[in-house]
């Protein structure tokens, strides 16, 4: 493990679209910089037995949380010839349409950003401590499991 | 030792507190377990994983730090 | 094939952050969407012989060129379970920094997305009539080959 | 048959134009491309394709459609 700044990873309720175009529009300026690959996990209108989500509500063990995104962001550096990294999470509450999850690499070239990008994606749903609460239209609600 | 036990989640609901402190005599996580599943049974009912220092951890890892968090399954993203 | 409307994927200039960010705002009223992928191709400062590169000045076949995003298109969605899928590529002079290629897809999971955005670039790499011109800060030029 | 022969990047330059028209009478593409060899011999020394209806052609294609166009390497994206 490095000894780098851990960052925090979270924001408080969605992501915005224009934050996403934001991030794009500060790596212009790197000209190193050939590929970004972009993923951005939206919540769903799911239905579960008759019922409809409306938002899924985000907590996590922050802490520890942060610490995973960080080693994540480390041995994705080490595995894939990577430019930049970015990674936003949401805690708190997202409605159905609403951006939850945003990440971001940058490479000089193509190739690595594909894999890089799934990579980062499935080590989050894997090892970051982070809960979504499914409410549905009607207020009641379930715990939501990764697949 | 004091240790500070927190829950997510699910187990949240389950113990009704989002974190407490409980006195705990030295022992590994799964002596820690124990004790919370006879305090909350309904715990005995549910998937979850332990963290101790920011890691998960087995049932006969010893506590030594007082930071011990009882994690549900993950769904982030 | 199927007797969809050919579009033209084609762009005057450079592709901004902020049709970008916008594509993604047009994404949120889909409800049934889960997970967006989205590739950006930079044009990249190379130094090639000791001159950098300033811009590349893109041209097509273009008849021929929006036939084959158009057959890209049809057989992704025949490969992949996409909601949308979208291609924009820039003509004409896009400078460093800028963004000449953006590919946009979505699906209600997101194990697909990342094999589906990578499938999309290479088909486009390998097999569009788009011709990019190297400019340097001489102005003198060279064409670029895909590696 | 008048043909419609399009050139593109660095093939362009070679020609000095982007299209131009050429009565052929029937024959194929690699009978066209002798034409063309000897009115531009520096076409012989660089890479490129030929399409024809839009598709990539062999030498032995005949020619049927009037539109030709001489692809260098693709470099988009």
């Amino acid at each position: 493990m490095s000894e780098k700044k851990i960052k925090n990873v979270f924001i408080e309720g969605p992501i915005s679209s224009q934050f996403i175009g934001d991030s794009i529009a500060k790596h212009q300026s790197k000209k190193a910089i050939g590929a970004h690959a972009i993923f951005a996990g939206q919540v769903r209108a799911d239905e579960i037995e008759g019922k409809t989500v409306s938002a899924i509500e985000y907590s996590a063990y922050e802490e520890m949380a942060n610490t995973k995104f960080h080693e994540i962001r480390e041995a994705t550096f080490g595995a894939f010839e990577l430019s930049c990294m970015h990674i936003y999470h949401s805690l708190g509450t997202v409605a159905t349409g609403e951006i939850c999850l945003f990440v971001f690499v940058s490479a000089p070239r193509r190739k690595v950003v594909f894999k890089a990008l799934e990579f980062v994606v499935e080590e989050i749903k894997a090892n970051v401590p982070v809960f979504g609460k499914e409410i549905f239209t009607d207020e009641s609600h379930q715990w939501k499991v990764n697949s | 030792m004091n240790l500070n036990i927190k829950y997510f989640g699910v187990l949240a609901e389950i113990t009704k507190c989002s974190e407490e402190t409980l006195s705990f005599s030295e022992g590994t996580v799964g002596e820690l377990l124990a004790v919370l599943q006879a305090k909350y049974p309904a715990l005995g009912t549910k998937d979850f994983q332990v963290a101790h220092k920011q890691e998960i951890v087995t049932k006969d890892t010893k506590i030594t730090n007082p930071e011990i968090a009882l994690l549900p399954p993950f769904s982030g993203g």
